[in-house]
C-alpha cells in the first residue's frame, strides 16, 4: 500500500548542529502517528520539513505518492494546526477560516459551503462573527483546526495543538480530535510532550530523542514493552520505577539482586539469551501488587512517604533502600506517611534494561 | 527547475521579488542619504564652486578648510572662535536634561501604571495635553517664572525648562512600557517588605534598561538639536552650539558661507549622529522591548 | 573696579558685519569700556531673546536695531534710557540728516545713536552679463530697463536674480515705488498714509511693473536668499538684481570690484534712495556702571571716523552728512550724496508699526505670487494696509 | 484608611512634582493665554480687554486660515506618509536583507538632525535651478519637473517631503520591532494557506502593528502642531501663504510682529482645536483600556 | 484551637462589580487548603486579599490570631508564590532569595544561612548565581518557592504556582510541593484550577464559583458525595456522567427512570427524605462495571464511539440513547469503537441531584 506521508534518509541541521539525523517513517493512510519526546528533540522541526516550511539538508519528503522535497507548503496538500493557534488576530472567525480559500480564489459558494461545513463539525456555526480575541482557549483551539479542516486535504499535522490549554479542556478536547480522526479518516500526525495525549490518541507513536527515533510502535506495546530506558521512563505517569542490580545466574535461573531484594526471572520473557552483568529493572507503579505476601510475589518492604489520592485511584510512595518508588491503588487507600508496605512485584509485567540501556 | 527528483535543500533562486526588494532599499536609501551627501560635499568645495550652484557634484579639489574655520575659526559678533565654544554648553545642558527628565519620566510611568494613585489618570490627561501645545506658547510665562525664582540666564534654568517640556513624551513611552511590566512582581516585591521606592529602584529600573535607553536617545536628540529654549532661558554664558551654528547659519544681511554652514551643521549634529550610529542596536532593542506600544 | 561695562546684543554674525562691530568694540575698548558680546543671528530669533531678556528684568546694555516703531514702542514703556545729553554735547542736530535726527528722538529727546544706513534702491548688475547681452549704458527708465532684461534673456541670461523671500520682495516694491510717486509721495503714503488719486495711481503703475517684472525672472526663485541671487550676478548666470547695499558684501568676498565687475545704480527713474538705518538702543538696566557704558557708546557710534570705518566695513553709508567721503567705494558714495542732499526715504520698517511691516510683507508676497495682474484691485489692498 | 491607599502615599508624593508641572505650566500657561487673547496686548502684556476683538482679527486673517489649513495638510500627510514609508521599510528589512543594520541606521540617522540646515538643504535639491530637478535635466530628460519648494501648489508637499525623510525612520524602527515579535507560527500558517507575502503585510501583520503605529502616530502627531523649524527652514512660509503653519503665525505675532494678543488668540484657538481633536481618540482609547481590564 | 488564617464575612468588590461575596473561612494551622474553582471565580482575589495586596471592602482577615486586615504584607507573617514566578529578572538567584531580607535589614550571615538553607532544602545550591532567565521554567518555580520560604513564616500561599509548567515536570513538582509541607509543617492556602492537584496536595478543598464557596470538604468526600451538581462535574477526569430524569415511586421503593433505564434506588443513601420529581443522576466512570449482567446490577447499553487507553487504564467513551457517558477500565482493553457494551452501575456509589442541584 502506498504511503501517505514518508519520509526518507532525511536530515536537518542548522549549520553544523544537526537536528534531525537520517531518518525514516512511512505513515500509511488514515494512520494516527504521534511524535512524542522531550522539548528540543526535534519534532517541531520534523513537522515543519514535512510541512515544507523548513529546509531540509538531504533526503525526500513524500506525500500521497508525490515527491514533494521543493513543492511550496500550499501545494503539498496539508493542514496544519498550531500550538499558540496561529489565528489570524484581526479577523473574524469566519475570516480566519476563509482566508486562504479566498486567496486561492475559489468561487464564493463553494468557500461558503465549506465553512458552513467545518464550522457545522466544529460547533463554531455561532462564533463566525466573533474575533480570536473574544474566543476562550478552547475555542480557538477549534478554529485552528476549522482552518486546516477547510482545505479538506488528506494530511493533518498538529503541532502540540492542546498545550496552551488548562487540563479539564485538554481532556475534552483530546476526545474531540480522536473522534474527528474517526469519522474523517484523514492521516494526522500529531507531536506532543504529553504521554498521556499520545497513548490516547495514537495508532502508533514514534518516541524521539535528539533527533533520532527510539521506538515506533503502538501505544500498547511501548508502555508494556519500552525498547530502552528512555522510553520506559518518558511515559507512564506516575514514571516507571527504576532498581539497579545485577543479573547473576545464582544457582539455577537467573535472578536480578539488588540492596538485598533477589527477584527470580523465571518468568520474564527476554528477547534473546542473556549474560550475568549490571541491569536495570523497571516496573510500574501498577504492577506492584499490594498484599505482596499473599498474592506470593517477591515483595519490597517499605515505608510510605506521601500519598496522592486522585479520586478514582492514588499513587502512594514509599522509600525503599535510598530511593523512593510509587504503586498505584485503585479506589480509596487508608495509608498514611510512615506506614510499612510490603508490596508485591509481578515480574512478567516488568522490564529489564542492560547495561546499554537497551531493554533483554 | 526541472530536476526529476527533489532531493535535499531547494535550490535558491533569486526571484524578480528579491530585486526588487533590493532595488527599493537601495533607493530609499538614496533618498535619506542624498541630503547628507549634499552637506558633506558642499562643506569641502570653496565657495566659488557653490556658487556654481552644482550641489551634487563632488568637489574639484578637497577642501577642508571650511571645516576649520566653522570649528574654530567662525565668528558670531566679535568673537571669532567657531562652533567649540559651545560644545561643552551643550554637553552641560544636554546630559543633566537627560538623566533627570529620564529619572522623572521613570519614576511618573511606574507609578501611574503600576501604583495608579488617586488622579493618576488625570494627570496622564493633563501631561499629553501639555505635550500637543506648541512650547512657543510657554516662552513668555516661563521667562517671567524662572525670573522670580532666580533660575533665568542660569545652567540649571535651561535644565529645568527642558525637563519641564520633555515631560510628557518621558512620561508616556515609560507608562507604556510598564503597563506591560507583570503586576505580580510588583507584588512579590511588597511582600517581600520593599516599598515604592525601593522596589523602582531595584527591580523596576534594572528591568527598564533597554527603555531608558530609547527615551535617553530621542532625548538627547531633541535637547540638542533644541535652538529657541537654549537662546532664551540658558544665558549668554551657557548658550549651547545650536545658537553657534544658528550665528553662523543665519545671517540676514551679512554674506554667506555655505560650506562653513555646513561644516558647522554637520559638527554640530555628530555627537546625536554618532549616539545613533554607535547604539542604534540598542535603539532598536529597546522598542522591540515594548518600547512603544498602544 | 568700575570701568563701564556693557553687553551688547546684536545680530550682526557674518564676517563683514562682524568686522564693523568691531570697529566700534575698537573705539569703545579704546575709551576704557569693557565690552561683552552677545550676538543671536536671525530677526526673528534676536527679538525672541531680546524681549525675553526684557520680560525677565534682565535687559542688555545696548541692543543693535533698526531705527522706527519697533523702537518706539520700547521707549513709549518707558524701558529705554534717553542719551539726550550725550546728543547735545556731540551736536548731533547739526550732523545728522534732520529726518533721522526726528526719528531717533521721542517727546525731544534722543534716544537712539545711529550707526549707519542702508541704501535700499539698488539695482546691482554683472558688467559680465551685460556685455554678453549687449548692454552697453545702465537704463535710465523702466522702459529702457524692460528692454534690456529683454536682450538678458535673448542672450540665454536670467534677466533678473529674484530673492523670492518676502522682505525682498517688499524692498523691490518700494523702490518702484519710490521712482513712481517721488519722495514726497511716498512719504506721503507711509507717513501720513494718504489715499489720495495720485497715491492710488502711483500704486497702480507700481504693482503694473513688479507684476512685469514676474516675466523675467527664474524658476527657482521663491524663497531664494537674497545672497544667492548675489552668487548668480558674481557667475554672470543673471544680469541684475533689486538688493539693499549690503549685497556688495558678497561681491567683496567673491573678489569681485564694484564698477569693474558689477555695477551699482539706484532704480530707474528714482530721484532718490530708500534707506534703513540701524542703531544702539540703550534699554534701562537699572545699573550704574551700564548707564555710563551707554553713554560712552553713543558718543563713540556717532564719532565721525568710527561712522567711516564701520561703513567702510559693513558696505552701509554714513549717519552724518560731515564726515570724509572720499574712502568710500563708488556705490556708497552715490548713496552717502543723497544722504547729504536729504533725498532719501524710510524703509517701511521706520514708519510701520511691526503688525503693519507684516500686512506689507504679506500683501507685496501675496501680489507677487498670487500672479495676478489686476493692479487696480490689488492697490485697493495696498492702502488697507494702513487702516 | 486602607492598605492599598497607605502603600500609594508614595505613589503621590513621587508624582507631585509631575502634578506641580502640569497645573501650573501647562494649565497655568494656557490660562494666561487665554487672558491675553481677551486684551489689546501688543508689545507686552496689558490689562484692557478687547473681548473677542483678537479673534475675529485671527479669523479675517489669511494668513491664519492658510497656515490652519496647511498645518491639516501637512499633518495628515505627513504622519501619512511616515507611517506607510516606515512600514514599507520596516517590511521589506524584515525579509532577511543582508547588510539590514547599515540599512536601517542610514534610515534611521536623520532623526537625529535638526532642520536648521537640513532644512536649507531640501531648499536646494527641490529648487527646480539647483536641485534634483536641474541634475536629471542635465542627464537629459529635459521635461523633468520638480520644483516643489517654489511652486505654491506643491511647497506644501515639499515640507511633507523632507519630514517624512526626517520621521519615517523612527516609524521603521518601531514597526520592524512589532514584526519581530510577531510568532513565527502565523507566518507558517500564513504559508500553509497559501498567502503571499505582500498580503501578508497588508491583511495579517499590518492589523496587529495598530496599536505600535497608532503610538509611533502619536509621537508624530505631537511634533506636527510645533512644526516650525522646517517651515523656516525651508519655506519660511512661502511661497506666498503656502506653507504658513500656526507655531510660525504665532511666534511671529509673539516677538518679530509685537502682537502679543494675537498671538495669544491663536494658540488658544490651536490647543482648543487639538483638545476636540484628541478627547474623542483617548476617550476610546480609556473604554478600550477598561474593557481590557475586565475581560 | 486557634486558627492560622481565617477570614470573616470578608466582601470584596470592585466598584459595583462583588467579586467575594461574604465569605468565611477557617484555616486550621499546618492544614493544606487547596481553593479551587474556574477562571474567574476570584480565587486570586480572595488569595490577594489575604496577604494584604488587595483592598478589601469589607470584613476582616486574621493570621495566627492577629487582626491583620490594615497590616502591609510584609507585617503579615505570610510567603506567597505567584503562577508567573514574578522573579526579579535581573538579580542572581542568590539575590532573588535575600532581597526580602535584605530590605528588612537582618544581619548578614542570618541572610546567607536562610539562603543556604533553603536552597539547600530545593536544591538550587548550583543555581544560585544564576539568572532567571538562564533557568528552566521548574527551576523557576522552585527558586519562587524559596523566595517565599526563606521568609520563615507560618502562612504560605500559593498562586496557582505550577499552571505555567508542562505536564511532566507539574506531577514531580507537585510530589515536591506536598513532602515540602510534611516536612515543614506550615499553612498553605493554595490556588488552582487543576483538579488533580486539588486531590492530591489537599487536607481539605474549598470549591469556588462566582466569589462563593460551594463545598469545602476532604478530597475523599468532595470526589465521593459532591455537594452540588458545579461540584460533581468540575472534579474528575474525565468528568462526572450526567443523566436525566425522574425519580418516581413505583409499586415499592424509589426509582429512577430515564430513556427506557430504571434504576432502583434502595442501595442509595438519601440525606433527607424525598419526593418524586426531576432529578439528575452523575455517576463517574469507574463506578461502571463493564460486565454489568453478570455482576446483577441496572445495565446501560451502549456502542463504544472512543477508547482512550492511557497505559494502566483505559476510558471508553459509548453512546447511550442521545448522549455519550464515559467508563474506566483498568489495564488493556480489547474494546474497538463500534462494540455494544452493557455496563452495570453501582448505584451505591452515585449521586443524585435535586432539580435546584444540590445533592439529595
Ligand atoms: N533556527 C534555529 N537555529 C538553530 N537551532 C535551532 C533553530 N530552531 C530550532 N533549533 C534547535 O533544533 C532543535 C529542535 O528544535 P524543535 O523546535 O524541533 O524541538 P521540539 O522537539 O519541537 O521542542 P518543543 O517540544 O520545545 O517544541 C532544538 O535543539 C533547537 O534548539
Ligand atoms: N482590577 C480589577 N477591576 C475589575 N474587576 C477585576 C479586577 N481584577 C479582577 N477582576 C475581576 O474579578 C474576578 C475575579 O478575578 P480573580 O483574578 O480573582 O479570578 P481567579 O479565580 O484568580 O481566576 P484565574 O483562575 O483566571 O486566575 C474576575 O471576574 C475579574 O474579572
Ligand atoms: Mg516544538
Ligand atoms: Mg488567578
Amino acid at each position: 500500500m502506498q504511503s501517505a506521508v514518508s519520509v526518507k534518509d532525511l536530515k536537518i541541521a542548522y549549520g553544523d548542529h544537526t537536528v534531525i539525523e537520517k531518518m525514516s517513517i512511512d505513515i500509511a493512510p488514515r494512520e494516527f502517528l504521534v511524535l512524542l519526546g522531550p522539548s528540543g528533540c526535534g519534532k517541531s522541526t520534523l513537522l515543519n520539513a514535512i510541512a515544507g516550511l523548513q529546509d531540509i539538508t538531504s533526503g525526500e519528503v513524500w506525500i500521497s505518492g508525490k515527491n514533494v522535497s521543493w513543492e511550496e507548503p500550499k501545494d503539498r496538500g496539508i493542514g496544519m494546526v498550531f500550538q499558540s493557534y496561529a489565528l489570524y488576530p484581526r479577523m473574524s472567525v469566519r475570516k480566519n477560516l476563509s482566508f486562504g480559500l479566498r486567496v486561492a480564489g475559489l468561487p464564493k459558494d463553494e468557500i461558503e459551503a465549506r465553512v458552513a461545513r467545518t464550522a457545522a463539525l466544529l460547533h463554531l456555526d455561532k462564533l463566525l462573527d466573533r474575533r480570536p480575541a473574544e474566543l476562550s482557549g478552547g475555542q480557538r483551539q477549534r478554529v485552528a483546526i476549522g482552518r486546516a479542516l477547510v482545505r479538506e486535504v488528506d494530511v493533518f499535522l498538529f503541532d502540540e495543538p492542546l498545550s496552551n490549554l488548562d487540563a479539564k479542556l485538554r481532556n475534552e478536547l483530546r476526545v474531540e480530535i480522536k473522534k474527528l480522526h474517526q469519522r474523517l479518516g484523514n492521516t494526522m500526525i500529531y507531536v506532543t510532550h504529553d504521554q498521556v495525549e499520545a497513548l490516547t490518541l495514537a495508532d502508533r507513536i514514534a518516541i524521539m530523542r535528539d533527533g533520532v527515533i527510539q521506538q515506533l510502535s503502538s501505544p500498547a506495546e511501548i508502555y508494556r514493552r519500552p525498547a530502552n530506558l528512555f522510553v520506559a521512563g518518558f511515559i507512564g505517569a506516575p514514571a516507571m520505577n527504576f532498581v539497579e542490580g545485577r543479573i547473576e545466574r545464582g544457582d539455577g535461573p537467573l535472578v536480578f539482586r539488588s540492596k538485598g531484594l533477589t527477584i527470580d526471572l523465571s518468568d520474564y520473557s527476554f528477547r534473546a539469551a542473556v549474560a550475568e552483568g549490571p541491569a536495570t529493572l523497571g516496573f510500574r507503579p501498577e504492577h506492584l501488587v499490594l498484599d505482596g505476601a499473599e498474592s506470593g510475589l517477591p515483595t519490597i518492604l517499605g515505608r510510605v512517604s506521601v500519598v496522592e489520592p486522585m479520586g478514582s485511584d492514588a499513587v502512594v510512595w514509599f522509600d525503599w533502600a535510598d530511593q523512593s518508588l510509587s504503586l498505584r491503588l485503585m479506589g480509596d487507600v487508608t495509608l498514611e506517611p510512615g506506614d510499612a508496605v510490603a508490596p508485591g512485584l509481578d515480574i512478567a509485567k516488568a522490564s529489564l534494561f542492560g547495561a546499554d540501556g537497551s531493554r533483554l | 527547475m526541472a530536476d526529476p527528483h527533489p532531493n535535499g535543500p531547494k535550490p535558491v533562486q533569486i526571484t524578480a521579488g528579491r530585486i526588487g526588494l533590493y532595488t527599493f532599499l537601495v533607493v530609499a536609501a538614496l533618498f535619506f542619504l542624498l541630503p547628507l551627501y549634499t552637506m558633506v560635499v558642499t562643506s569641502l568645495k570653496s565657495m566659488d564652486e557653490i556658487r556654481l550652484g552644482e550641489i551634487f557634484a563632488l568637489p574639484a579639489r578637497l577642501d577642508f578648510s571650511a571645516w576649520m574655520t566653522a570649528w574654530s575659526g567662525a565668528c558670531m559678533g566679535t568673537v571669532c572662535v567657531g562652533i567649540r565654544s559651545g560644545f561643552w554648553n551643550s554637553v552641560a545642558i544636554t546630559l543633566p536634561s537627560v538623566a533627570l527628565s529620564v529619572f522623572i519620566g521613570a519614576v511618573n510611568g511606574y507609578a501611574l501604571s503600576l501604583w495608579r494613585p488617586r488622579g493618576a489618570n488625570l494627570l496622564f490627561g493633563l501631561l499629553m495635553a501639555g505635550g500637543l501645545i506648541p512650547y512657543q506658547i510657554f516662552l513668555y510665562p516661563m521667562v517671567r517664572a524662572m525670573a522670580n525664582i532666580d533660575l533665568y540666564n542660569s545652567l540649571a534654568g535651561i535644565i529645568l525648562v527642558h525637563v519641564i517640556f520633555g515631560l510628557p513624551l518621558v512620561t508616556l513611552l515609560f507608562r507604556n512600557y510598564f503597563v506591560s511590566v507583570p503586576e505580580e512582581l510588583c507584588k512579590a516585591a511588597r511582600v517581600d517588605g520593599a516599598g515604592f521606592w525601593r522596589i523602582f529602584f531595584e527591580i523596576m529600573l534594572p528591568i527598564a534598561v533597554p527603555m531608558v535607553v530609547v527615551v535617553s536617545m530621542l532625548q538627547f536628540t531633541g535637547i540638542w538639536n533644541d535652538f529657541l529654549l537654549g537662546l532664551v532661558f540658558a544665558g549668554r554664558d551657557n548658550l549651547p552650539m545650536t545658537v553657534q551654528l544658528n550665528n553662523i547659519v543665519n545671517t540676514t544681511m551679512g554674506e554667506r558661507t555655505y560650506n562653513v554652514n555646513m561644516a558647522a551643521t554637520i559638527l554640530t549634529a555628530i555627537v546625536p549622529l554618532a549616539i545613533y550610529f554607535l547604539s542604534g542596536r540598542w535603539f532598536v532593542r529597546g522598542i522591540a522591548a515594548g518600547a512603544v506600544k498602544g | 573696579e568700575d570701568k563701564p561695562t556693557i553687553e551688547i546684543m546684536s545680530s550682526w554674525t557674518s564676517g563683514g558685519e562682524a568686522a564693523a562691530l568691531n570697529v566700534i568694540k575698537t573705539e569703545f575698548e579704546k575709551r576704557g569700556g569693557v565690552w561683552k558680546d552677545s550676538s543671536i543671528a536671525g530677526f526673528g530669533a534676536a527679538d525672541a531673546a531680546f524681549q525675553n531678556r526684557i520680560v525677565a528684568g534682565d535687559a542688555p546694555g545696548a541692543k543693535q536695531g533698526v531705527i522706527g516703531l519697533a523702537a518706539a514702542d520700547f521707549v513709549s514703556q518707558g524701558l529705554f534710557n534717553p542719551i539726550d545729553d550725550v546728543a547735545a554735547a556731540g551736536k548731533w542736530a547739526d550732523a545728522l540728516p534732520k529726518s533721522i535726527q526726528d526719528l531717533i528722538s521721542y517727546d525731544g529727546k534722543v534716544y537712539l545713536a545711529p550707526t549707519g544706513a542702508h541704501g535700499e534702491s539698488w539695482v546691482f548688475y554683472s558688467k559680465e552679463a551685460f556685455d554678453k547681452a549687449g548692454i552697453s549704458q545702465e537704463p535710465k527708465t523702466w522702459d529702457e530697463f524692460f528692454a534690456d532684461l529683454d536682450k538678458l534673456k535673448a542672450a540665454g541670461v536670467v534677466p533678473v536674480a529674484w530673492g523670492g523671500q518676502p522682505w525682498q520682495q517688499t524692498k523691490v516694491f518700494n523702490m518702484i515705488l519710490l521712482s513712481q510717486v517721488g519722495i514726497d509721495g511716498f512719504l506721503k503714503i507711509y507717513a501720513d498714509k494718504d489715499k489720495s488719486e495720485a497715491s492710488v495711481e502711483g500704486a497702480k503703475k507700481t504693482l503694473a511693473i513688479l507684476g512685469k517684472l514676474r516675466g523675467y525672472v527664474d524658476a527657482g526663485a521663491a524663497g531664494r536668499n537674497w545672497n544667492d541671487a548675489t552668487a548668480m550676478l558674481i557667475t554672470a548666470k543673471a544680469g541684475v538684481q533689486f538688493m539693499g547695499d549690503w549685497a556688495k558684501g558678497e561681491f567683496t568676498v567673491a573678489g569681485k570690484v564694484p564698477g569693474k565687475d558689477y555695477g551699482c545704480m539706484i532704480a530707474p527713474e528714482s530721484k532718490g534712495m530708500v534707506y534703513i538705518a540701524d542703531s544702539l538702543w540703550f534699554p534701562k538696566t537699572g545699573n550704574a556702571a551700564t548707564d555710563k557704558a551707554q553713554k560712552l557708546l553713543a558718543e563713540v557710534v556717532m564719532d565721525p571716523t568710527v561712522q567711516v570705518e564701520f561703513a567702510l566695513k559693513k558696505g552701509s553709508v554714513p549717519m552724518r552728512s560731515d564726515v570724509d567721503k572720499s574712502k568710500l567705494d563708488t556705490c556708497a558714495q552715490k548713496g552717502a550724496e543723497l544722504m547729504s542732499a536729504d533725498a532719501i526715504v524710510p524703509d517701511q520698517a521706520i514708519v510701520l508699526t511691526p503688525q503693519q511691516v507684516g500686512a506689507l510683507d504679506d500683501f507685496v508676497d501675496e501680489y507677487w505670487s498670487g500672479g495676478s495682474d489686476d493692479a487696480g484691485a490689488a492697490a485697493k489692498n495696498f492702502f488697507a494696509i494702513f487702516e | 484608611m486602607s492598605i492599598k491607599r497607605k502603600a500609594n502615599l508614595s505613589a503621590t508624593i513621587a508624582l507631585l512634582p509631575t502634578w506641580f508641572v502640569a497645573v501650573a505650566v501647562f494649565i497655568g500657561t494656557m490660562a494666561w493665554s487665554i487672558r491675553l487673547s481677551f486684551t489689546n496686548s501688543t508689545l507686552f502684556p496689558s490689562s484692557i480687554y478687547v473681548g473677542f476683538a483678537q479673534y475675529s482679527k485671527l479669523f479675517s486673517s489669511a494668513k491664519w486660515l492658510a497656515s490652519l489649513q496647511n498645518v491639516l495638510i501637512f499633518g495628515v500627510l505627513y504622519v501619512a506618509g511616515c507611517l506607510l514609508l516606515g512600514f514599507l521599510l520596516a517590511a521589506a528589512l524584515d525579509r532577511k536583507i543582508r547588510f539590514e543594520s547599515a540599512f536601517r541606521t542610514i534610515f534611521l540617522y536623520p532623526y537625529a538632525m535638526s532642520f536648521v540646515v537640513t532644512g536649507l538643504i531640501w531648499q536646494w535639491m527641490l529648487n527646480p535651478t539647483l536641485g534634483i530637478q536641474a541634475s536629471v535635466r542635465s542627464l537629459g530628460w529635459e521635461s523633468f519637473v520638480l520644483d516643489w519648494v517654489v511652486n505654491r501648489d506643491m511647497a506644501i508637499y515639499a515640507l511633507v517631503l523632507a519630514g517624512v525623510w526626517q520621521g519615517a525612520g523612527l516609524v521603521m524602527v518601531i514597526a520592524l520591532a512589532g514584526m519581530r515579535g510577531i510568532e513565527a507560527e502565523q507566518w507558517k500558517a500564513a504559508r500553509i494557506d497559501g498567502i503571499p507575502v505582500w498580503r501578508i503585510y497588508v491583511s495579517i501583520i499590518l492589523p496587529q502593528l495598530g496599536p505600535a503605529l497608532a503610538a509611533a502616530g502619536m509621537l508624530l502627531a505631537m511634533g506636527v502642531i510645533k512644526t516650525y523649524d522646517i517651515v523656516v527652514a525651508m519655506t519660511n512660509g512661502g511661497p506666498g501663504n503656502a506653507t504658513e503653519v500656526p507655531a510660525k503665525f504665532i511666534m511671529d505675532n509673539l516677538f518679530g510682529r509685537q502682537n502679543l494678543g494675537l498671538a495669544t488668540a491663536g494658540a488658544t484657538v490651536l490647543v482648543l482645536g487639538v483638545i476636540i481633536a484628541v478627547a474623542p481618540f483617548r476617550y476610546a482609547m480609556h473604554m478600550r483600556g477598561k474593557a481590557k481590564g475586565a475581560a
